[in-house]
């Protein structure tokens, strides 16, 4: 089952165009790596899905619903999670209440408990510092602490822009290590945008392209990782 | 050179288009307006004098000022100690220095000295104040004006106090005003087009990459700021010279509220903005001032009862901010070219 | 000893006030980025409510007899009601209005709200004998303290707490505290920015009424002006506090307070004119030191 | 007042008002405020006034005319009060009647002194409401605020014997500044009386308590405490300077004269008003007291302050002028309005010289409010009148 499909949407930032005819199917359990150089419009398009960001043309359709246009909270409701490049911690709120807002929303309470706890021993750091205001956390913390934060709003599908960004290498393979545990053992769909190609292929699921706001390339990560094709099209030379 | 014959080239048809206005205005109001409606006309001119004065610092810097109307105050009864009679002053403001009590100069030089009084105190005030911006520096300049009023209403002896001073000669009429209210546009215009302006106005609106390249913001925003003071010196004093009674609380917050309102209403960051904002917000009022006149439509006079004036004049500019935030020009400057929207000039 | 007793308490008491008031004003501002300048006229309307509208000298009063449990819940819902439906018919449409617009915007509405009152009221102050019995003296540790100083800074002190509990321990609390930080960001988590914009222009409403009841039992009268100088300074004080930052606006509202009540103290019998002006220059400094306030929130980061 | 009030007010002035200016009718413009803050202080002024106007219209009019009132509304707003004097004036006003307050009233007085018409200020009590302030055309009907200052003085010095006094001034108003300086002028010349102290204040406070604590710090407390104040603050100082437990007698101006405000303060005593009437309907004279029942039958309520009460002293010293320069010349009422000496009016005498266009002496009823009741209980005029030398140079 289709989990989100994004259909021709276009988004300008006044005169300036940022996304133009952007198509997009995910089903339900895919993972999905959009990269593309910079100002490619890989942000633009997860602000557009959040409804952070009106999209002049096109729909967007999650869990059958048409979400164009719908404001941010609602489109978090129905089970997208985002966590926008440069992370975002609530600085003057503790980490625990970090993590309880996003369970605010949540209808079963009675599950929130046991999420909190599961996040707990997946992030233990995030335990021992529960009750200090989350500005003291470093980069990698800070990373860890808003994935747990989206987890506990209990998506379907948590979107990631640019999850590896301001972080060693080592701190970068404990977060995917993490990302891909929660989605095999919660049945998650992630869509990540990611500026290196390798992550990528190391992960697997598929890859699309983002160049000056347009799908250029898509397909399965592996694959394209491997030949040149992916290098042509990340630069635009070759076939026009 | 060629750079900035072009730039004068593509906006100059804004000024000329603004004075055509204005003088448009004095002569309709010439012909055909009785005495008190050609009043209205000349505190419209000086209203126009603050606003623009406020846009060439607020406009061009991006920070609003609640201060300003502190110049207002301080060139109002600068103009005062130099014109009001020597025998009259020697009573009422014996405080002031000797040679300022004999002295009686004539009303365009006491206008100009007004100007700069209010342009140094600019200067020595805005050299700490510019280095704040956003509201830090809405509060710092709101407090400036706060000193002024609370000084001029308690220094008994030299502003005569929260009573109002007299004998400042009658002279404001409506052409003094238009001379006043476009040489005003001028200077702004100058002001908005000159190396100072479009760094001001490049600091505006990319902070960064403007200091990056090597803009002076705070330095810029004391020449706005200094700059705009003289002009709303100069107004102050064609104020006192057209009511002929000068009073601390005339130059407090109303005045502040109402200037400002016709700026945003009109459009914060463009010249034409401030003027059509001053003509529009004015016409409104006095179009509801008719109206609790009575106005007699074929024998039966409609009249809306007394105070439904403001309460009208405060919808409307909701009303008017609601369908345009950016104001009624929306930031873009009247230009000749009538193909497309004019050419935005930021 | 007792006279300087007496100082902190006229400090106390005046900065009360005045924190009551930076709060209302701080709340708005956390969640919108709004300086509501109408907050002075919340205050007027609802010290109003407790007459029947007349032009007549003599106030005629209706609500004002109701017996005090019942008439502090109405005042504070009138507070409430006021606040949130200005946000509903106007605020709501200048969501994403630059500062300018909304700040010129909420004088407008204030401006609106003072002729609508002079309309029904006109301009002569009203007088209202509100619990006047509060007016007389107690003892504590030898300063004679007027028994309503007591009982304004116990109420401030009370409804601090009770604030700070609910921010603290309520979910929408904590949806406020989010918002107020970084809004879009508490969108995306699912809080619904609509409730708690409504929710922040209601307390604010009701400190608005809190502060008018307070003000019209001190004082006596019922006037168009009388939110005016309590909001001035209030804006202020959420500016030199930290904007943003509610315990900020409460402590610059109290050091504002009490730096009033000290130059009115110290200053010469010539100079004390010209108080407020050794005040003002006071913030300026202030400003010039910490541009972001006292207690900027530790991440006033860039928001999304 | 209710529509029904408003509406019985409208009709009795309604003849006055909108009827065309006949060729032979005497134009008189009010250019006072009808919106804003000054409304509330003009209108009760104005009324009486009115009044004055109607008896004279019935009486067979001035030298055989009839009064025609034109308006013009100021809305409370200098500049807009300059244009209501132009309009007046432009209707053929031959008496230019402006606002109650000299800084709203100069701009229309200046522009009728401007086309040499007369100009009267309904009640301010400013010393430019006149020559210094406007031109030699221009009057002030009421009483200087130096007067009430130096009355109170005087008058609680002899029959309260009070020898201490406490001076606390509310810097708000050139009004309030004028009650102390006569005041501080009287006290010099009072033999043994002393300041023991002095304090400031703003009308917009919230609360004086360091003022109070200052008083209160005293050795013993004052023989009494001049307070120059006015409406809305007022009320809130009175309140808590009682509320402190000082229970020395209060002297004020006039301008808190009336019983509106007292249900604020609960059983207020020791409290001194001097008024040039009284609205409580027991005025020594009878006149008065029939003056305000008519006040009611036309405007509805009584009288809420004494400061109604010159706005009929206007109209009947300027007519009386007018009758007896047999001619509406500006300069020859002029003349005649400055040949009156003590010239007997329901509220006290009125002088004119060329020096000076208002009351620098006048007679004042001594209110006292006792558990909340004011009440007529003396009458006094200082001994001297204030020279106009010492007037001019606060």
């Amino acid at each position: 089952m289709t989990l989100l499909s994004v259909d021709n949407i276009t988004v300008r930032y006044g005169r300036l165009t940022a996304l133009r005819g952007v198509s997009l199917k995910i089903e339900d359990g895919e993972t999905i790596f959009v990269t593309g150089p910079n100002g490619a419009g890989k942000s633009t398009l997860l602000k557009a899905i959040a409804g952070v960001v009106p999209a002049a043309e096109g729909a967007i359709m999650l869990r059958g619903q048409v979400i164009t246009g719908a404001t941010p909270e609602s489109t978090a409701r129905l089970g997208f999670s985002m966590v926008p490049e440069g992370r975002h911690v609530f600085g003057a709120l503790t980490i625990e209440e970090n993590l309880m807002l996003g369970a605010g929303m949540r209808k079963d309470r009675a599950r929130v408990g046991d999420d909190l706890s599961q996040v707990y021993d997946v992030f233990p750091m995030l335990k021992e510092r529960k009750d200090k205001p989350a500005g003291v956390l470093s980069g990698g913390q800070q990373q860890m602490l808003v994935i747990g934060r989206a987890l506990m709003t209990a998506p379907r599908l948590i979107a990631i822009d640019e999850p590896s960004l301001g972080l060693a290498p080592k701190v970068i393979d404990q977060v995917y290590e993490t990302l891909l545990k929660l989605r095999d053992s919660r049945g998650l769909t992630l869509l990540i945008v990611e500026q290196s190609s390798t992550r990528a292929m190391m992960t697997g699921g598929r890859m699309i392209l983002l160049r000056s706001g347009q799908v250029v390339l898509e397909g399965d990560a592996r694959t394209l990782a491997r030949g040149d094709t992916l290098k042509k099209a990340y630069f635009g030379y070759g076939e026009h | 050179m060629a750079q900035r014959s072009s730039l004068l080239a593509r906006t100059i048809s804004t000024l000329i288009i603004l004075i055509l206005i204005l003088v448009a205005i004095a002569v309709v109001t010439k012909l055909a307006g009785s005495r008190p409606f050609e009043r209205t006309v000349v505190e419209m001119f000086i209203r126009v004098m603050l606003v623009v004065g406020i846009y060439i610092f607020v406009g061009n810097s991006g920070v609003i000022s609640f201060g300003h109307m502190g110049f207002m105050c301080i060139g109002a009864y600068a103009a005062a100690w130099f014109t009001i009679p020597a025998v009259m002053k020697q009573v009422s403001l014996p405080g002031l220095p000797n040679f300022l009590i004999n002295t009686q100069l004539p009303i365009f030089l006491s206008a100009f000295l007004a100007g700069l009084l209010a342009a140094l105190f600019a200067l020595i005030v805005g050299r700490i104040l510019m280095r704040l911006s956003g509201i830090a520096a809405s509060i710092a300049t709101f407090a400036m004006l706060a000193v002024i009023n609370v000084v001029y209403s308690n220094w008994d002896s030299v502003t005569g106090g929260t009573g109002s001073i007299v004998g400042i000669p009658f002279y404001t009429g409506i052409w003094t005003a238009l001379g006043g209210a476009i040489l005003v546009v001028i200077i702004a215009y100058l002001y908005q087009i000159s190396r100072s302006g479009l760094a001001l106005r490049a600091g505006r609106d990319e902070a960064t990459a403007a200091a990056a390249s090597g803009v002076n913001i705070v330095r810029e925003r004391l020449i706005a700021f200094v700059i705009s003071a003289f002009v709303i010196g100069v107004a102050g004093a064609l104020y006192g010279h057209f009511l002929g009674v000068v009073n601390p609380d005339a130059f407090y917050l109303s005045v502040t509220f109402i200037t400002l309102s016709m700026l945003v209403v009109g459009g914060m960051n463009s010249l034409s903005g401030a003027v059509m904002g001053v003509i529009v917000i004015s016409a409104i009022i006095q179009l509801l001032r008719w109206l609790e006149k009575g106005v007699d439509l074929g024998g039966t006079t409609l009249a809306i009862p007394n105070g439904l004036q403001e309460i009208t004049i405060g919808l409307v500019m909701i009303i008017i901010l609601m369908f345009r935030p950016s104001g009624l020009t929306r930031n873009r400057e009247i230009t000749w070219r009538l193909k497309g929207a004019g050419k935005p000039s930021e | 000893m007792t006279a300087l007793l007496q100082i902190l308490f006229d400090a106390l008491s005046l900065g009360s006030l005045y924190a009551l008031g930076a709060l209302g004003i701080a709340l708005i501002f956390g969640v919108m980025r709004l300086v509501n300048f109408a907050h002075g006229d919340y205050i007027a309307f609802c010290v109003f409510a407790l007459l029947w509208p007349s032009i007549d000298a003599a106030a005629i009063v209706f609500a004002g007899n109701l017996p005090t449990i019942i008439l502090i819940p109405l005042i504070l819902a009138i507070g409430a009601g006021l606040s949130v439906l200005s946000e509903i018919l106007v605020f709501r449409r200048f969501r994403n209005a630059n500062p300018a617009t909304m700040m010129i915007a909420s004088f407008a509405l204030g401006y609106v709200l003072k002729n609508f009152l002079l309309m029904l009221f006109s301009s002569r102050p009203k007088s209202i004998d509100l619990w006047s019995n509060l007016s007389q003296q107690v003892e504590i540790a030898g300063a004679r303290i007027p028994l309503l100083q007591v009982i304004t800074i116990t109420i401030t002190i009370v409804i601090l707490i009770a604030l700070t509990a609910f921010l603290k321990r309520t979910r929408f609390g904590l949806e406020m505290r989010a918002a107020a930080e970084n809004f879009t960001m508490a969108r995306m988590l699912g809080v619904k920015a609509n409730r708690v914009i409504m929710l922040a222009f209601a307390i604010s409403g009701m400190l608005a009424a809190a502060i008018g009841l307070i003000l019209a039992t001190q004082t006596g009268t019922v006037d168009i002006q009388m939110g005016m100088s309590v909001m001035l300074v209030a804006f202020i004080a959420t500016v030199i506090g930290g904007l943003g930052s509610l315990p900020g606006a409460v402590i610059a509202g109290f050091l504002i307070g009490g730096a009033s009540v000290l130059m009115q103290v110290i200053l010469p019998l010539e100079a004390r004119p010209f108080r407020d002006a050794f005040v003002y220059g006071a913030v300026i400094a202030c400003l010039i030191w910490r541009p972001q306030g006292l207690f900027a929130p530790k991440s006033a980061k860039q928001r999304v | 007042m209710s529509r029904l009030k408003a509406l019985g007010l409208a009709t009795v002035f309604g003849a006055l008002i909108s009827g065309p200016a006949l060729a032979d009718d005497i134009v008189v413009g009010f250019a006072t405020a009808e919106s804003g803050f000054m409304q509330a202080y003009d209108k009760p002024a104005q009324d009486a006034a009115l009044i004055r106007i109607d008896e004279i219209n019935k009486a067979g009019g001035l030298l055989g005319r009839q009064i025609k009132v034109v308006t013009a509304d100021t809305k409370t707003d200098r500049a807009e009060g300059a244009k209501a004097g132009l309009e007046v004036l432009d209707k053929g006003a031959e008496l230019v009647i402006v606002s109650c307050d000299y800084d709203f009233g100069a701009p229309a007085a200046l522009a009728a002194e401007a086309a040499g018409k007369v100009s009267f200020f309904l009640c301010a009590e400013s010393i430019k409401a006149g020559i210094p302030g406007v031109g030699p055309h221009s009057f002030s009907s009421s009483v200087l605020a130096a007067v009430q200052g130096a009355t109170m003085a005087q008058w609680a010095y002899t029959k309260k014997n009070a020898r201490k006094f406490y001076r606390l001034l509310d810097t708000w108003t050139v009004y309030n500044k004028g009650i102390c300086d006569g005041f501080d002028w009287q006290l010099p010349k009072l033999e043994g009386a002393e300041l023991v102290g002095s304090d400031t204040f703003k009308n917009e406070d919230a609360s004086i308590a360091s003022q109070i604590s200052r008083i209160k710090a005293l050795p013993q407390e004052p023989d009494a405490i001049m307070l120059c104040t006015m409406m809305p603050g007022a009320v809130s100082a009175i309140k808590q300077i009682r509320a402190a437990g000082i229970k020395a007698p209060i002297l004020n101006g006039s301008g808190v004269d009336g019983s509106y405000w007292l249900s604020a303060v609960p059983d207020l005593s020791n409290f001194f008003v001097p008024a040039q009437g009284s609205i409580y309907g027991d005025d020594p004279n009878p006149k008065v007291n029939e003056f305000n029942k008519k006040y009611k039958e036309v405007t509805g309520g009584d009288p809420s302050s004494q400061y109604v009460y010159p706005g009929y002293v206007l109209i009947d010293v300027w007519s009386k002028a007018v009758e007896r320069a047999k001619s509406l010349d500006a300069d020859a009422v002029v003349a005649e309005l400055e040949k009156m000496k003590d010239e007997p009016t329901l509220f006290g005498p009125r002088t004119f010289t060329s020096e000076i266009h208002h009351q620098n002496k006048g007679r004042y009823l001594i209110i006292e409010t006792t558990n909340g009741k004011p009440a007529v209980v003396d009458e006094w005029t200082i001994s001297e009148a204030i020279p106009v030398a010492d007037l001019l140079k606060q």
